[in-house]
């Protein structure tokens, strides 16, 4: 259905959360394909890491309604720099690695998004915080780290 | 300030070394940690309800009208200036009394005395207030003899006059007093909705409590008595029922077996609702918790389900309240429910159906009115409860 | 009662079985098929086969993971096993003292005392809380059930066992909604715990959490595990963390075991094509190991009609005519790699890339 | 208006007679049946008209034809919103009740000297609507096929059994009929030829002397082997649109579940004016059918009505009057004949024995008589227009003693507490009275819903007792229920609309315990009207009074009928048997400002089927 | 499609006799008979009936017979379309109603229609404009319909209409209507007098009705698809009209069969208030005068109304929403 009016940009929303392996695959591959058909771009959507790394080109990581890093898959994936990034990347256990032997989880949970936090938004469940004054009144600002790469964090500034 | 874009890298690694070094944090830094999530209050379902509830204000305005009207209906001999058996014959079909506040600047409700006449060609009661002649009205006045709650004999009534009448809201052509009536007629309007939907709850909840947790042949019996039940319309049934009552007998047995038949049809409702509701709570994870935990099936249903359904028993409650004094209204007005010397809400508009108390006497139909706003209160409290009541969004 | 089986003829049934005193869980030839009824006199028309002649063993301490796509069976087989439904046929054997005993033939009470060894953890901690009881009551229900503790010592109880999952004591008399989902799984946990069961069965215990949460209770669960000496049966459709978790992993296919073996081996070496399918068709954190992946083709056939033979052939890439006619045995093609496949020894299988 | 005027209003004198009016050369008919006679389809009006027509004497004046009478009903239980608009009976109840009997289809008719036969001479001439000729033998028929058959009619009517004997009836010729009995027999004229004496054996009422031979012995069994009684019924009834009549509208339109009832013209009445103009001057009466009396009574105000009074309720009397002249139609206040218009009956043989002492005292009915306010229940039921009284006949009635006018009915509630107190009913502590035993004494008043009137009225006497230490409650139910119950003697004491206060003695339930229905003591009544084989004996202050009205019956003095009569409503009054309070209550009439021959006032009482003997056959529309 | 309706018409039958056996024993409860309140009424305009007479008329009526041989002699007919005689109108019971049940169908059919024609256009406003002076304001009208006792309705409609508007406010016709054939003035008489009763009847379900359109269309309307539809640059009235409405009055239609005895029932009150010759007032009238079969049959009646509007309601559903199956 969404594509009877020859789209140029398809946004999927979450197109396979929620859907077995294998099926989720039929649905990645149906997409790629789609995608050399009528030469579109995609929006995807998604908190799979594992999907992203396998189709998409670039990556924006979201936090509590922001951006906090930016950049081509092979750079956030392989190189994260928001500590948030970092988090996820390390609490997610990872197929055929059974070297990993602890998954080092980001403490806390996801606030209420209704709560206002100040600040960098991560900073209650960030290691670093106490380090740095994240607490500030200030959102801190997307920064270039490297050509393409952006990141959202006092750190790099 | 400034760490250098080449050394981002460094940076990375550092947050890694955090994240290595939170892993091996004590557990008394994870518990803060996690204090400073979001905690609510600690707030039971039944705060959470009553908060949510606050939030909608016709709700709490319709709870409050309730409320007072039980809270009249419970006190009403006292704030009833007059008993149901005083009639004050001078003064049949009296329009209501305007209450005057102040005499000569200062604070002293009254009414005016009354010339009382006929119109000499409609033969209609004339009643022409005098207003050198003010009658103040007392509070707490001795009156007529009562018995509050049925059990403490007393004499003072809210307010009153010493002489003449004071008459909120007319009489009727007894000469009583309408709003005495009206208060007194309250007592069962309300009650008998109470009761009938107490009623209509036992066996409704019995049933659709069993009907849903056991399911099988249970399910199937109290399913197709419902239908059966159902397939009813609902005021011819009543009509063929009440219809069928001796009705040499007493007034509260009468009243008693009226209450009686308005749930037997209503429970049905009732049973339906909690059946649905204990068929998804019997497939929530806390029931099989709980059984996988050993809990016995009367634990279960008493310790889990029930008080899972409570909040949709009182919604329901609440809802059902309206059609259940709507229906003993409409029976009353047909001449099938109560009768005289009962005075309910329904019997005084049954007294009150004449072409002539329209045209000329229009405030024997308060009742109706009263009929209405509690139907409407029940109507806008039950809606804010059932918003209320979903424990699951808060 | 019951003293059923002491003698168990390991080879010619032909299931996995560590050491005999180790062993704390003993799955035979469990079979569930819900009847279908049609009509008016509610004749029964077909079956639904669940769960289909599983038979697995577990090993004190140890983890074994359970893998599947929905309708699978693996929420049938938990049921089956904490006998929430009777089973159709085959029997679970309990180690209680080094006693084995079939918990189907187990009374009511027997069945009760038994279960305080035998605990769950559920998918959704939203719907496995009665969000109208506080922590307290939800906790001490079982305690309180089987008599173990009440008033002061519940709460005392109580608090222990909210330590135990890293929760405050501070809690004890909030209600679910209160917490966050992985509190109100840490919740849950120590539900499961209050009786101080030997097996737990967890059913996807972390599916249902946010990415960032997943890990803290997999840490949880390790260290508990650790600390209380607990055998896990951990069921789930994610392929990674049963990976993580797992001493041992079992794929099941409508209704069937079809691959069994030490998680290492499993996913290095998967011995049958739907192993190998799942595997392929698990995405990868990996943005340089874009791989082929192999696309089952269709749907998941209806399990009250399953094909014929290997219940995997309408979908399989290597299927040959005897896959059609003959259903595979369960045999073990390597030391504890078990699996029902025809050409297990022929095939050469891609597993996970290291 | 107070009752004395009631005397001075039958201002109109009816001269009914069929004898010397048969030199009218010539007749005049309506309009449609004059077409009807030319073309040939309706024989002349001299051939449709007997030879002696009885002339009604105008209350107004000599009419015109035509118009459509409109009139509302509640449904085929009202069966009188009709009924009375057609009163055709052998003999006819005067305009005056003082009046002797009139002749009606009977133009004369004499006793034997013993009073054991009495002879009735037809009109001759007289036809049934469709023509046929009216003849002894549709008396006969009535007498021998339908009122003696047991398959249709399980007992003949009491007036015509006398000593358990039925009559006998010799017929002389088509026009002359005998009535034999073996003993005097004082109810034939009144209660059998002016009351009964009808079309209508059959139906809600079985009233009834004569019925169309020629149409239903079609329809009998023993006539045609084929019929069944089942049907003869449906075809007998009174609503049976096929059935000849002779009343003079004949209903044409009325079936299940109808919303009107349609009666049109009989072109064979036997009635003229002194005119000759053949009546009835209406083409036809059409009654709509109101669920609800409320949404009748509205279509009375809203001029509706052309002329009615029944179902009129007084209560509406000032909306009648606010909208009269918006709607053109005149407001009358006509007396109704009850002694009073609700009434109370101590039940003298209550099972209750101790009930029943305390009731038997004749000064505990005083009491409770004289316990009562009569003027307030006047000013708040009545709207001042009833008549305070006592349980006795009304003024217009031949049996009428104006000194029993008030006993017992004054407001006097010291007399009434001097008199329980002298009978042993002391008072308690909390003020309420015992029974002489020291036991609680609690009577219950019963009634059905009336209106809004009566109810209103019983409970004023449920406080003026209470009031009078005598603890009192009260019930209300359906008049099917309640009835039964108070038939069944399970009633203490009764409550009833009583009429009948012209005439008591036609039906004398009130007077005395006459049958069941006397619910002073229906048991006693019972026992009476059986001849002792059930009910209870009475005691002796009773049996004297059924045996003054045995000797009432076997007489047909009529001067001897008034003295016993007097005597027996005498005692009556003395004893408080029955306790009234308002009567004479007028009924609200609406007359349409064009319908014409409708009397300023007149008394109404059901017995004398008003407005029947007003003849409605010549009221007409002056337009 | 066809199969399932007429199974679902057959398993009506055990329904309907159970139904007409619960029926007969509620009419049957009240002391006495129809010759007990024959009597009655005799007596009230002031005749008598003797014993012999009673027994006579009880025999001829079978109501001397025990109830279970009664009520085989009611059922019986049945088949044939015959559901016994009316004692008190000797009449068939059919006869006697069959008029009065086309009018109650009418009435209530059109106070169903009225009903919806409201409440659908105001629940998609209501829901469109959510909190808006307009939402609250119709459901505050919506809340005070559903209030007002019908029969307090129909009574001041009654006195208002006639006397001080000028109105016909009872009947079906004008008196000088009621006999003329039809005709154009004569229908358009029968709608002077129709509207009240069925805006009476209707105003009572209405504020329940546009409460389940609102919510359902509220619901819709943060459906996915109706998202996409929008993205597809569809106009907004063909979104709302063509995808959102059709799906939003599912539940409407679910309550339909719940309606529909809520209708009857308001319909008795209504004709019986309005003078309106629907099965009301006879009802009222043959449970007094314990006129039994013609009571029973038309409780019975309305009760296989009911079963059938409950049937209609589930294919109106299945045919809307073709999600649901035949089973």
């Amino acid at each position: 259905m969404a594509l009877s009016c020859n789209p140029t940009l398809l946004i999927a929303d979450e197109p396979t959360t929620a859907l077995d392996v294998t099926i989720q695959a039929q649905i990645i591959e149906l997409l790629m394909s789609l995608q050399q058909k009528y030469n579109m771009a995609i929006l995807m959507i998604t908190h799979n890491l594992g999907v992203i790394a396998e189709m998409a080109d670039e990556v924006a990581v979201m936090y509590l309604g922001r951006i906090v890093e930016s950049g081509t898959v092979k750079q956030v994936l392989d190189n994260p720099l928001h500590p948030y990034t970092i988090g996820l990347m390390r609490s997610v256990p990872r197929m055929g690695a059974p070297d990993q032997k602890r998954l080092t989880p980001i403490l806390g949970s996801v606030p209420d998004p209704l709560a206002k936090v100040e600040g960098c938004a991560f900073h209650l469940r960030c290691p670093v915080y106490k380090q740095k004054g994240c607490s500030g009144k200030d959102v801190p600002p997307l920064v270039e780290v490297e050509p393409g790469h952006f990141v959202r964090c006092l750190l790099y500034h | 300030m400034m760490s250098g874009m080449k050394h981002y890298k460094e940076t990375a690694d550092y947050i890694n070394k955090m994240y290595n070094r939170q892993s091996q944090l004590d557990e008394s830094l994870a518990d803060q940690m996690r204090e400073s999530e979001k905690i609510a209050d600690a707030t039971s379902q039944w705060r959470l309800m009553w908060r949510k509830f606050k939030r909608n204000r016709i709700a709490v305005v319709g709870g409050i009208v309730v409320l007072l009207f039980y809270l009249v209906a419970l006190f009403g001999d006292f704030i009833a200036p007059y008993t149901l058996e005083q009639r004050m014959t001078r003064y049949s079909y009296l329009p209501p009394q305007r209450v005057y506040f102040f005499a000569g600047g200062r604070f002293q409700p009254h009414v005016y005395a009354l010339e009382t006449g006929r119109d000499p060609i409609t033969l209609q009661r004339t009643y022409v207030p005098n207003p050198d002649k003010r009658i103040p009205i007392r509070f707490f006045v001795e009156g007529a003899p009562y018995k509050l709650f049925g059990l403490i004999p007393a004499r003072r009534h809210l307010f009153g006059v010493e002489e003449g009448i004071i008459s909120l809201f007319g009489t009727d052509g007894q000469g009583r007093d309408m709003f005495s009536r009206i208060i007194k007629g309250s007592q069962i309007s309300l009650t008998i909705g109470l009761v009938g939907v107490a009623l209509s709850l036992l066996i409704g909840a019995v049933l659709g409590v069993a009907s849903g947790y056991y399911g099988g042949w249970v399910d199937n019996v109290v399913q197709r008595l419902i239908e059966i039940v159902r397939s009813f319309p609902p005021i011819p049934l009543w009509m063929a029922l009440t219809a069928a009552l001796p009705q040499h007998w007493s007034p509260l047995l009468i009243y008693f077996t009226i209450t009686v038949i308005l749930s037997l049809i209503g429970w049905t409702w009732l049973a339906r609702q909690l059946r649905g509701k204990v068929l998804a709570l019997r497939e929530e994870d806390f029931i099989m918790a709980a059984r996988l935990a050993g809990a016995s099936d009367r634990w279960i249903i008493f310790k889990h389900l029930i008080p899972a359904t409570f909040s949709h028993i009182i919604v329901i409650s609440t809802l059902s309240m309206p059609s259940m004094i709507l229906a003993e209204s409409s029976l009353s007005f047909l001449g099938l429910g109560l009768r005289p010397p009962l005075t309910s809400w329904g019997v005084l508009l049954q007294q009150a159906q004449n072409t002539q108390v329209l045209l000329l006497y229009p405030w024997l139909m308060l009742p109706g009115v009263f009929v209405a706003l509690s139907i409407l209160a029940f109507n806008f409290m039950g809606d804010g409860l059932r918003d209320a009541a979903d424990p699951y969004t808060v | 009662m019951c003293v059923a089986c002491c003698i168990i003829d390991d080879h010619e049934k032909g299931e996995t079985r560590m050491t005999g005193d180790n062993t704390i869980l003993e799955v035979k030839n469990l079979t569930k098929h819900f009847p279908i009824y049609r009509g008016f006199l509610r004749r029964i028309v077909g079956n639904v086969q669940a769960l289909n002649d599983v038979s697995f063993s577990v090993a004190k301490n140890e983890t074994l993971g359970i893998v599947g796509e929905s309708g699978c069976g693996k929420t049938t087989l938990i049921r089956v096993m904490m006998r929430a439904y009777e089973p159709t046929s085959g029997e679970m054997l309990f180690n209680q003292n080094g006693e084995m005993i079939n918990i189907y033939s187990l009374n009511k009470r027997e069945l009760k005392e038994l279960r305080r060894h035998m605990q769950i953890i559920f998918q959704d901690p939203l719907s496995s809380l009665n969000p109208r009881k506080t922590v307290l009551e939800i906790i001490g229900e079982p305690l309180l059930i089987h008599g173990v503790a009440r008033g002061q010592e519940l709460k005392s109880r109580v608090s222990e066992l909210l330590d135990m999952v890293g929760l405050s004591v501070k809690h004890l008399e909030r209600y679910p909604n209160a917490f966050s989902g992985g509190q109100r799984q840490r919740i849950a946990i120590a539900r499961a715990l209050a009786l101080q069961p030997q097996i737990v069965l967890c059913d996807e215990p972390v599916s249902a959490l946010d990415v960032s949460i997943q890990a803290q209770i997999v840490n949880l669960l390790q260290d508990l595990q650790k600390e209380l000496g607990l055998t896990y049966l951990f069921i789930s459709h994610d392929l990674s963390v049963v990976e993580h978790i797992s001493n041992r992993v079992a794929v099941m296919y409508l209704g069937s075991f079809v691959e069994l073996a030490p998680s290492a081996e499993l996913y290095r070496n998967p011995k049958h094509p739907y192993t190998e399918a799942l595997l392929s068709a698990t995405p990868i954190i990996d943005p340089d190991a874009r791989r082929k992946r192999i696309i089952l083709p269709g749907e998941l056939p209806d399990p009250s009609n399953p094909p014929s033979g290997c219940k995997f052939h309408t979908r399989c890439n290597y299927a040959e005519e005897v896959c059609r006619t003959t259903v595979p045995a369960w045999e073990e093609v390597s030391p504890g790699h078990w699996t029902s496949c025809h050409l297990a020894k022929t095939l050469s299988l891609r597993g996970v890339l290291k | 208006m107070r009752k004395k005027a009631l005397l001075l209003l039958l201002v109109v004198v009816i001269v009914m007679s069929g004898i010397g009016i048969n030199a009218a050369p010539k007749y005049k008919e309506a309009p449609e049946l004059a077409k009807l006679a030319r073309a040939g389809q309706l024989p002349p009006v001299e051939e449709r008209l007997p030879k002696e027509p009885l002339v009604v004497e105008p209350v107004e004046s000599i009419g015109k034809y035509g118009g459509t009478w409109r009139r509302a009903f509640t449904g085929i239980n009202d069966f009188h919103a009709f009924g009375r608009q057609v009163y055709d009976t052998i003999l006819r109840w005067p305009r005056d009740p003082k009046d002797p009997i009139k002749p009606g289809l009977a133009k004369e008719w004499y006793w034997s000297d013993d009073g054991k036969v009495l002879t009735l001479r037809l009109r001759e001439g007289l036809k049934w609507s469709d023509g046929h000729p009216f003849t002894t033998a549709d008396i006969t028929f009535w007498w021998y096929d339908i009122e003696l058959d047991t398959n249709i009619t399980p007992a003949p009517h009491p007036e015509w059994v006398i000593d358990g004997k039925p009559m006998e009836l010799e017929v002389v010729d088509d026009y002359t009929i005998k009535l034999k009995f073996p003993k005097p027999n004082g109810l034939a004229e009144t209660v059998g030829l002016a009351f009964h004496g009808n079309q209508w054996p059959l139906g809600f009422e079985r009233f009834g002397f004569f019925a169309p031979r020629h149409y239903l012995e079609q329809y009998h069994p023993r006539y045609n082997p084929k019929a069944t009684y089942e049907l003869f019924e449906e075809k007998a009834i009174d609503y049976n649109t096929e059935r000849p009549v002779m009343t003079a509208w004949k209903i044409t339109e009325w079936g299940p579940g109808a919303t009107r009832l349609v009666a049109k013209r009989n072109p064979y009445y036997w009635k003229v004016d002194p005119a000759g103009n053949q009546l009835p001057y209406i083409d036809e009466i059409v009654l709509t059918l109101f669920e609800e009396v409320e949404a009748l009574n509205l279509r009375a105000i809203e001029g509706g009505i052309d002329f009615q009074f029944r179902r009129m309720s007084l209560s509406n009397y000032p909306s009648f009057m606010m909208n009269k002249d918006r709607y053109g139609y005149e407001v009358l206040l006509w007396p109704d004949a009850v002694p009073s218009k609700l009434c109370y009956y101590f039940n003298q043989s209550i099972e209750d024995k101790g009930l029943r002492e305390i009731f038997q005292n004749p000064k505990f009915r005083q009491a409770m008589s004289l316990a009562i306010n009569r003027d307030e229940i006047n000013e708040v039921s009545y709207l001042g227009l009833g008549t305070p009284r006592a349980f006795v006949v009304v003024p217009d009635s031949p049996y009428y003693d104006p000194n029993q006018e008030q006993l017992y009915a004054q407001y006097n509630p010291e007399l009434a507490n001097k008199l329980l107190d002298e009978i042993g009913l002391k008072r308690g502590r909390d003020g309420y009275r015992t029974r002489p035993d020291g036991s609680r004494l609690e009577i219950i008043v019963e009634g059905m819903e009336w209106d809004r009137a009566t109810t209103d009225e019983m409970e004023l006497v449920v406080a003026a007792w209470n009031e009078v230490g005598v603890r009192t409650s009260m019930r209300t139910s359906s008049r099917e229920l309640y009835w039964t119950r108070a038939c069944g003697n399970e009633i203490q004491v009764s409550t009833w609309v009583e009429s009948r206060a012209i005439d008591p003695m036609v039906d004398p339930i009130w007077v005395f315990p006459y049958d069941e229905r006397s619910w002073m003591a229906p048991a006693f009544g019972n026992w009476y009207a059986s001849g002792g084989k059930f009910g209870e004996e009475p005691p002796k202050y009773i049996k004297e009074m059924m045996d003054l009205y045995d000797r009432y019956k076997t007489t047909v003095d009529r001067d001897e009928q008034i003295k016993i009569a007097k005597e027996l409503l005498r005692r009556n009054a003395e004893g408080c048997f029955v306790i009234g309070t308002v009567g004479l209550v007028p009924n609200v009439v609406v007359v349409k400002n064009d319908f014409r021959n409708v009397p300023e006032t007149f008394t109404t009482d059901w017995i004398y089927m008003a407005p029947g003997t007003l003849d409605p056959c010549h009221f007409y529309f002056d337009r | 499609m066809l199969s399932y309706i007429v199974k679902r018409v057959l398993g009506m039958i055990p329904a309907i006799l159970i139904i007409s056996f619960i029926t007969f024993v509620v009419i049957q409860l009240p002391p006495g008979d129809f010759v007990t309140s024959v009597q009655a009424q005799v007596a009230a305009s002031g005749g008598g009936m003797d014993a012999a007479t009673v027994e006579a008329l009880r025999a001829r009526y079978g109501l001397d017979q025990p109830m279970i041989v009664q009520y085989w002699r009611w059922i019986r007919g049945f088949p044939k379309g015959d559901f016994g005689f009316s004692l008190e109108w000797n009449a068939p019971v059919w006869d006697v109603i069959a008029e009065r049940m086309g009018w109650t169908l009418l009435l209530s059919g059109l106070a169903l229609v009225f009903m919806w024609v409201v409440s659908i256009p105001i629940g998609i406003y209501s829901a469109r404009n959510q909190y808006s002076l307009g939402d609250n304001l119709f459901s505050f009208l919506g809340f005070l319909g559903l209030s007002i006792p019908d029969f307090m309705l129909a009574l001041i409609w009654l006195v208002f209409g006639t006397l001080v508007l000028g109105i016909p406010a009872y009947g079906l016709f004008s008196p000088e209507m009621v006999d003329a054939p039809w005709s154009m003035a004569k229908f358009l008489d029968l709608l002077k007098h129709l509207w009240a009763p069925v805006v009476i009847m209707g105003v009572i379900g209405t504020a329940e009705l546009i409460r389940i359109m609102r919510g359902s269309m509220l619901e819709v309307l943060n459906q996915q698809y109706i998202t996409t539809a929008r993205a597809k640059g569809l106009p907004e009235r063909t979104v709302i009209n063509k995808y959102a409405v059709r799906m939003a009055i599912n539940p409407l239609i679910s309550v339909l069969g719940m309606q529909v005895p809520k209708m009857i029932s308001s319909s008795i009150i209504v004709g019986l208030v309005l003078s309106i010759p629907t099965i009301g007032p006879v009802f009222l009238r043959s449970l007094i005068s314990q006129d039994m079969y013609l009571a029973g049959s038309i409780l019975l009646f309305t009760s296989v109304l009911l079963l059938i509007s409950n049937l209609l309601a589930d294919l109106a559903l299945a045919w809307v929403d073709p999600r649901i199956r035949y089973e």
